[in-house]
């Protein structure tokens, strides 16, 4: 798939005066409400958001429900506020969280993440051509009341997409492959794409977020910033920057009204403080709840703990380029001298997976048949020893406070290496910022030799993760294999089964080149109110319109 | 000297200090390593993007032409723009000031408070168990890194016992006075409540030092004072030992004190820095340590100044009051 | 280098041959008499000597490498905490929770919480001894203390004398500078500072004890574990930017000291005689005004400590083991294991009471005429 | 403790001293009536300083009385005790120091009834004994009853208030003590830190009423300052030395005390100056009937302004008694020493003549059970080795001396060597320890 790879590269040399390295660490730690979770070192990129107004948090609903709609308010506690209430304008998964609620895209995702109908009742490829079409639903309306026709569509998609349109959105990788769209009739968007684009679908699955034409370009950008006009079950009742967002239930939604009768967005960066709030019944459900303090969650009458996977990836990467990492057998050695089930279960409280190759179990391209490293320091042992790099030091650089544990884990990682009598490691704590910027400057001799690092794909694309960060030209990547390459070349050409098993194929190379060492797959942990009935998503997104009371 | 014409000069001296601080802050931001244009772009953008960026940011002026523009901002609040969320420096900044100010001065309230009776206390009973008890206090107070007693607090007063909140500050004392003086009375009651139940650890871990300081000013001061010829002709001459202690001693002891208490303002805003940071407190420190992980600096830049030019400010005003209740000083300056 | 560095500052300390010429009798009478005194001054002196032994001698006297994790040994309480308690746990297979209905299964498990004699302060958060870590924890601090203080000394104390010995417009350009650097906070000082400098003034020093096998020797004929890290990271930014931040308090001490030195007969007979400015300063002004310069040292070393501990909290130091470090990361555990982060504190606390008594000593028996400055 | 120039202390106007004859020979005369004029008596007072190198044994079973509308002086080397027994007398010792024995009776007939049957023991006749009171009651004593002046006016009076203030501040005192007697007993005599603190807040209150401060101003013009209203208003600092002095005697007189103690009030001043105080002292103690007692290590002055006189050697009253006996019949080797070459009282010298060997360290552990002044008195014997008591000299109850002398004679038979002391080599170390001992 060279045009995708083309893209990513391309995004990055045009994004003009958008906040790219920002973009990048939406992947690279697009969970940024972590900047608070854990507190050594605020590596929190964007301003400490402000706190909430107490003084009212979480209070009742305004009890005006005509209909046998429950009265039924909640609070949302994350790490931080949104940056702006522009769908369009931002990378952080803290306000996406808020977006979703208001903003509705084409196709969506249910909790398992297979794709569902949204705002698209259909969707399909133009046979011959390189474009898609979407079939728009009927009578769904935006919170102002005017209907949604298929122009909304065609605009909110060239407003990512197309820079003249607007403004240069930093979302315009989402939709990597989209060249723009246009309305074919009232209920019909076409896509123009750039090639074969296998995952287009996957794309808008995820991304994309449908505004109202009339009502943007009737706005100024910063009243953008301040305003909501979505189709989604939620709509805007008021908005203090880096306080508070408060959303009420939409009841003319096209779908049934939701159960939640009034939603507050505030932030707390800091774990113990929403876990406090939680406890204390301020707020009713919290994100990253850090592995220590989920006993006591759980063993109060408050409330529980809720998890379930991520699509996020945390890995070390070893330059392929440098001694002693350029030696196969030392970067096996450095996966078998780890004990990453201990380091699940002790560091990170079982809240994790063990992996075993670049792409998750729920992503496409997963190879059931690897396996994750054994714990075999002996085996490390004789396999340094056979690289010819015995007694060598290295150094692993770790951000701090990014991804849950990230410092434990690089302790914990280079403490088992360091074990090993043939190789000392220490660890390198590393600005957040700093440490991006070296991944980003697009020459690997940039990039620390060793460093740990996490990916979230909330695409579930597995060819995406593979192109980013370990082939030739990716990215971030720190890996260069011709096999690989050529691997990834071939499901990007082809659809189908085809694809699957080049991927599949990859993978098992990667498992068995070990360009990183593989570690976790990351969990998102939520504290949950006993009073809400809500399961948690794998992709890091807080869907109210899945709560319920309580029994 | 007239005290115009010390106000004058104080006045000068500041605005030369302030000129100082804001070449050092623009200095700094010329010799930090890495383009500011690469917190927007990778290095290896388009040059002709990577041009455009640079031009709009200004950065492709001769230095002395960047100086000026960054100078000449400051008198009318003008510090740029944020790198990386393209907010204004001046309003992000000032809205974190109540802030800061709320704990800085909720700090020197609680010091003042408890240190002036304990230093007055310790030093009167000299070499008994009220003295032995204030020097152990104070001297661990100078010497307990004030993070660290936030953490303590924390986890024995709030997670342990939960009387207090763990961080953050959940109202404003601005928003306790709109509440005031829009008569809703219960609510600024209730906000104020609240307020000082946010804020009662963070004060306490920021003005622990400065509580200690003062403590140990005062004893060693008041002793000073005590040993002096005119306590004991004020005794001889018939005065009661309140009038003695408070009314002559204490009063002489505290007025060196107030420019020692100037002089620390700067540790108790650099305390209030990390206090900020372990309490997650919205004040201008977060503001300097987050933009400064996130290389943002005009940010960086704007934080800095305000906060050394409050420090600037607090300095004359204390300067300014010293000389006006020590009559041997007058305002020479 | 650094050797050289100790040198001199050893010659120069007040327990150093080198001091004798430059301290009088009268000098070592009084701080005899105030060590008689005052008790509280000898508390602080063994209390110094053993942090400074503990930290010197540290591959020696570590009961564990500072490094050494044990996953499965994690947040054991220090002696005299056991305790066991039923909770609720998430049931692991493979190291993860198990889903069942997307929910966390759970079972009520008695948790223990056992001290053990190998661990008497407990571990950490990844099973490593907090003991062992205190004491690696001692060597950067002292080491930032001392070094960053006798940086702080050289720079101050040349601003300060070539200052109050020139006059004039020498000594406003100098002193108006000064005054700026006192506008800055000082941690907020040093935050810029590591924003500009970050972390490229980091080394590694080699640890003498280990580099030359005697730690080895003597830890395995004890019994203890052995392996120690061969080399001590030593923080080069941290040590500059605290000298960088510090140095105005000796500048003022050092020009008050020269402005009146200058104007010593014996000083001005120098001048008569011929004597070039730089060496009147380094013969005349600056042995007279040692002092002052030392006592200001001393309550600077407390001063500099406490603020390398808290860049460190803040995570802008790249030393592995340093107190503040281990705070901030025991401030996630303040929940559940309250201990990973007092242990540090209590480090931290102890060592600075010791050098604040030193420094009480000093000034109350030399009586230099300055107020303790710094702090965080 | 600061020691002044030789030439300071040498000079005393042959003009004054002419004229202090003269006067000084009534009061003499009705010294006869003796101990029916006390004013004060003061028995066996002992001080010791409690200091972190030992006991310091400053003021030792020292006694004397102060008679009414007389001058009595007090006479030593520095470190003799002089200024703490004035203290002791007046309650004004502060730790480390504490009055430890002895007993100060003042005549005041009104507490003697009030306590006469309460405290029998502090009461005898007219007189009550200071120590055996509360000391709230003490306390209220200062001010009316006694008064003191200090050696440096400059640190006597609090740099941060006006002359004026503070002498008003003493006269407020006294007038609310008379509105409201029973509260001038308690510790802050009805005026705490409440309203001190109201007081310093609240704009146009303040603790010293107009009443006071014109009466301080008054009392500013009576001790003969030039322009009282303005120099009220005035601080300290923008004082000469001998104008702070006359107002340090307006604020020692604001309470009208009976008995006032001067503490080398001219030591720290001009010659010329001197004389005008001395002369302002005495005409104040005459215009008002009260009693003085001068402290000074200044003959000069003692010839030239006192009635009676005690002698004081290490915390000891040597000898005592009226200023002919002791001047004209030196019985204690010590007075002796002191009056030096000059026999004669009407050339007495103004200085004191150098007694070979210092003054002895007053700590406890390092006084020897002899008397004191043996190591340095010409006429050492062996009797000398134990301690003397005061005793009459010739029999007159009114002049006594702390050596066997005052009843016995010199015998050279039984006289010490020369070297007798020399193997004592802490006796030439450091000079007294402990500043709070001393003035």
């Amino acid at each position: 798939m060279p045009e995708n790879d083309t893209r990513r590269r391309d995004f990055l040399k045009y994004a003009g005066g958008t906040a790219v390295a920002a973009a990048l660490a939406g992947c690279l730690g697009g969970n940024d409400d972590e900047g608070g979770e854990d507190t050594t070192t605020g590596g929190d990129g964007g301003d400490g958001g402000d706190g909430g107004d107490g003084g009212d948090g979480g209070d009742g609903g305004d009890g005006d429900d005509g209909m046998d709609l429950p009265d039924f308010p909640v609070s949302v506690t994350q790490g931080n506020m949104p940056s702006g209430l522009d769908p369009h304008d931002h990378r952080e998964t803290p306000t996406d969280v808020v977006m979703l609620h208001a903003y509705e895209g084409l196709i969506t995702r249910d909790a398992e993440g297979a794709a569902q109908p949204a705002l698209a009742t259909d969707w399909s490829r133009v046979e011959g051509e390189a474009a898609a079409e979407f079939q728009l639903r009927e009578d769904v309306t935006f919170h102002n009341g005017d209907t949604f026709v298929a122009a909304d569509a065609a605009y909110s998609i060239n407003r990512i997409v197309d820079e003249s349109v607007g403004f240069a959105s930093p979302q315009s990788d989402q939709l990597a492959g989209v060249s723009g769209a246009e309305a074919v009739d009232e209920t019909t968007v076409r896509v123009e794409l750039d090639g074969l684009n296998p995952i287009v679908f996957s794309e808008f699955a995820t991304y994309c977020d449908i505004m109202q034409q009339s009502w943007v370009e009737e706005r100024s950008k910063s009243e953008i910033g301040q305003q909501m006009n979505g189709t989604g079950p939620f709509q805007l009742d008021s908005y203090t920057q880096d306080e508070q967002v408060v959303l009420t239930r939409y009841e003319e939604y096209w779908d049934d009204p939701a159960q939640v009768s009034e939603l507050t967005f505030e932030a707390a960066s800091e774990s113990s403080t929403r876990v406090n709030q939680l406890l204390q019944g301020e707020t009713d459900v919290i994100v990253n709840v850090p592995p220590q303090e989920v006993n006591r969650i759980n063993n109060s009458d408050a409330g529980s703990v809720a998890a379930a996977p991520s699509t996020r990836i945390i890995y070390n990467a070893m330059r392929y380029d440098v001694e002693p990492f350029s030696s196969k057998q030392f970067r096996q050695a450095m996966n078998y001298a780890i004990d990453l089930e201990s380091i699940v279960s002790n560091v990170l409280g079982g809240f994790g997976a063990q992996t075993g190759q670049p792409t998750l179990p729920e992503f496409v391209g997963h190879n059931d048949d690897v396996d994750p490293y054994p714990y075999d320091p002996d085996e490390a042992e004789r396999l340094v020893e056979e690289s010819g790099h015995a007694g060598v030091e290295i150094e692993l650089n770790t951000p701090v406070g990014r991804y849950l544990k990230d410092l434990e884990i690089a302790q914990a990682v280079a403490g088992y290496i360091d074990e090993l009598p043939n190789v000392t490691a220490t660890v390198n704590q590393r600005d957040f910022g700093s440490l991006v910027d070296e991944l980003l400057t697009g020459n690997i001799e940039d990039k620390p030799p060793w460093y740990l690092i996490g990916w979230g794909e909330a695409t579930f694309e597995g060819a995406l993760v593979m192109t980013a960060l370990l082939s030739t030209n990716g990215a971030l990547t720190s890996w260069s294999n011709d096999e690989f390459d050529s691997l990834l070349e071939t499901a990007g050409n082809s659809t189908g089964d085809e694809r699957i098993s080049a991927l599949e194929e990859a993978n098992a190379l990667a498992h068995e080149e070990a360009p990183w060492i593989f570690l976790n797959q990351q969990f998102s942990v939520y504290g949950v109110s006993s009073r809400v009935d809500w399961e948690p998503r794998s992709d890091e997104r807080i869907d109210a319109y899945a709560m319920s009371p309580a029994e | 000297m007239s005290f115009a014409r010390f106000l004058t000069k104080r006045l000068l001296q500041g605005a030369f200090v302030v000129w100082g601080v804001v070449t050092i802050v623009f200095g700094l931001r010329v010799i930090a390593p890495g383009d500011p244009a690469n917190v927007l772009l990778p290095p290896d953008v388009d040059p002709e993007v990577r041009r455009q960026v640079v031009a709009d940011l200004g950065l492709d002026e001769p230095l002395h032409v960047q100086y000026w523009e960054f100078i000449s901002g400051i008198p009318v609040g003008d510090l740029g723009t944020s790198l990386t969320t393209g907010t204004e420096v001046t309003a992000r900044v000032a809205r974190s000031i109540p802030a800061t100010l709320e704990l800085a001065v909720a700090a020197t309230v609680v010091a003042v408070i408890i240190a002036i009776p304990l230093g007055v206390v310790s030093a009167t009973n000299r070499h008994e168990a009220p003295d032995y008890g204030a020097t152990l206090f104070s001297l661990a107070g100078i010497s307990t890194p004030n993070f660290w007693l936030g953490v303590m607090l924390i986890i024995i007063l709030s997670v342990q016992l939960n009387w207090f909140p763990t961080s953050q500050r959940a109202i404003g004392l601005p928003a306790v006075l709109t509440f005031l003086f829009s008569g809703e009375l219960e609510a600024a009651g209730a906000g104020f409540v609240t307020w000082l139940w946010y804020i009662t650890l963070p004060a306490i871990t920021l003005g622990t030092y400065f509580t200690a300081l003062i403590t140990r000013l005062t004893r060693s001061g008041m002793l000073d004072e005590l040993g002096k010829t005119y306590v004991r002709a004020s005794r001889a001459k018939g005065l009661p030992e309140s009038l003695v202690r408070y009314r002559h001693v204490l009063r002489n002891t505290l007025i060196p004190i107030i420019t020692v208490v100037g002089l620390q303002l700067g540790t108790l805003i650099g305390g209030a820095v990390i206090t900020e940071f372990v309490f997650d407190w919205p004040g201008l420190g977060q503001v300097l340590i987050n933009s400064i992980n996130s290389r943002d600096w005009p940010m960086v830049q704007g934080s800095l100044i305000v906060i050394s030019v409050g420090f600037v400010v607090v300095n004359i005003v204390v300067d300014t009051l010293y000389s006006y209740v020590n009559p041997r000083v007058g305002f020479d300056g | 280098m650094i050797s050289e560095l100790f040198g001199w500052l050893f010659a120069r300390l007040p327990f150093g041959d080198g001091l004798r010429g430059l301290v009088s009798p009268r000098t070592v009478r009084s701080l005899k008499r105030g060590l008689n005194r005052n008790a509280l001054a000898k508390v602080g002196i063994v209390v110094v000597v053993i942090v400074l032994l503990v930290a010197v001698f540290a591959p020696l006297v570590a009961p564990d490498k500072p490094g050494t994790q044990n996953l499965e040994e994690a947040r054991l309480p220090p002696l005299g905490f056991t305790k066991a308690t039923v909770q609720e746990v998430p049931v692991q297979e493979n190291g993860s929770v198990v889903f069942e209905d997307g929910e966390i299964l759970t079972e009520n498990r008695t948790v223990y919480e056992n001290a053990t004699i190998a661990h008497p302060l407990g571990t950490d958060g990844n099973g490593r001894d907090i003991l062992s870590r205190l004491i690696y924890g001692a060597r950067v601090s002292l080491l930032v203390g001392f070094l960053g203080t006798a940086l702080a000394m050289f720079v101050g104390v040349s601003v300060g004398l070539v200052a109050g010995y020139y006059r004039g417009k020498v000594d406003d350009v100098l002193m108006r500078s000064a005054d700026v650097m006192l506008a800055f906070p000082s941690i907020v000082l040093a935050i810029a500072l590591i924003g500009v400098l970050g972390d490229s003034l980091e080394q590694s020093i080699p640890d003498p004890f280990v580099q030359s096998g005697l730690s080895e020797a003597v830890r395995s004929a004890i019994g203890l574990p052995t392996g120690m890290p061969e080399t001590t990271t030593l923080p080069g930014t941290i040590i500059v930017v605290v000298a960088l931040v510090n140095w105005v308090w000796f500048a003022r001490v050092a020009r008050g000291e020269a402005l009146s030195l200058r104007e010593q007969s014996y000083v001005k007979a120098a001048r008569a005689l011929g004597a070039s400015d730089a060496k009147i300063l380094a013969r005349h002004v600056l042995p007279n005004a040692i002092t002052p310069i030392l006592v200001l040292g001393t309550i600077q070393i407390a001063a500099i400590i406490l603020l390398e501990s808290a860049l460190s909290f803040l995570g802008f130091s790249s030393a592995n083991v340093s107190w503040g470090f281990d705070i901030a990361l025991g401030r996630q555990y303040q929940s559940t294991a309250w201990w990973i982060a007092a242990m540090p504190g209590l480090a931290i606390v102890i060592t600075v009471v010791g050098l604040n008594l030193v420094g009480d000593w000093l000034r109350d028996a030399l009586d230099p005429g300055i107020e303790g400055e710094g702090g965080v | 403790m600061s020691r002044e120039s030789p030439g300071e202390r040498d000079v005393t106007p042959n003009a004054g001293r002419d004229s202090t004859r003269e006067r000084d020979a009534s009061p003499r005369a009705h010294r006869d009536t003796g101990h029916e004029r006390d004013r004060l008596r003061v028995e066996n007072l002992t001080t010791r300083f409690f200091t972190e190198e030992g006991q310091v044994n400053a003021v030792e079973s020292v006694s004397f009385d102060v008679r009414e509308d007389e001058i009595l002086g007090i006479v030593g080397e520095s470190g003799s005790g002089k200024s703490v027994t004035a203290l002791s007398a007046i309650d004004l010792i502060e730790s480390p120091g504490r009055v430890t024995d002895g007993e100060v009776w003042l005549r005041e007939p009104d507490l003697a009834e009030e306590f006469r049957e309460r405290t029998p023991d502090a009461v005898d006749g007219d007189f009550v004994d200071l120590r055996r009171l509360p000391k709230g009651v003490r306390r209220s004593l200062r001010g009316p009853k006694f008064s003191m002046i200090f050696q440096d006016p400059m640190s006597s009076f609090n740099p941060s208030l006006t002359v004026g203030e503070q002498i008003a501040e003493a006269v407020e005192v006294q007038r609310r003590a008379s509105a409201n007697p029973r509260s001038t007993r308690s510790r802050t005599q009805g005026y705490g830190l409440g309203k001190l603190i109201v007081d310093t807040l609240v704009p146009g209150r303040e603790y010293t009423s107009d009443a006071s401060r014109e009466r301080a101003i008054e009392l500013l013009e009576q001790v003969g300052i030039p322009d009282p209203v303005e120099r009220a208003d005035e601080y300290p600092h923008q004082f000469s030395g001998g104008m702070l002095q006359r107002a340090m005697v307006a604020q020692a007189l604001a309470g009208e005390p009976d008995v006032l103690f001067a503490d080398e009030p001219t030591t720290a001043l001009d010659v010329t100056i001197q004389a005008q105080i001395l002369d302002l002292l005495r005409d104040i103690q005459r215009d008002r009937g009260m009693s003085v007692v001068l402290i000074t290590h200044d003959l000069g002055v003692i010839a030239r302004m006192c009635d009676r006189v005690g002698v004081m050697y290490a915390g000891e009253v040597v000898e005592r008694g009226s200023l002919a006996d002791v001047f004209e019949q030196p019985t204690h080797p010590y007075t002796q020493g002191l009056l030096g070459s000059i026999p004669d009282v009407e050339d007495p010298a103004p200085r004191l003549q150098p007694i070979e060997g210092n003054v002895p360290n007053l700590v406890d552990s390092e006084m020897p059970d002899r008397c004191y002044f043996a190591d340095r008195c010409p006429k050492a014997m062996e009797a000398c080795l134990e301690r003397p008591a005061e005793r009459p000299v010739d029999g007159d109850p009114d002049h006594t001396a702390r050596c066997v002398l005052a009843d016995g004679e010199y015998d050279p038979a039984t006289a010490l060597p020369d070297d007798y002391f020399e193997e004592d080599p802490e006796a030439t170390d450091a000079p007294a320890e402990g500043g709070a001992a001393d003035d």
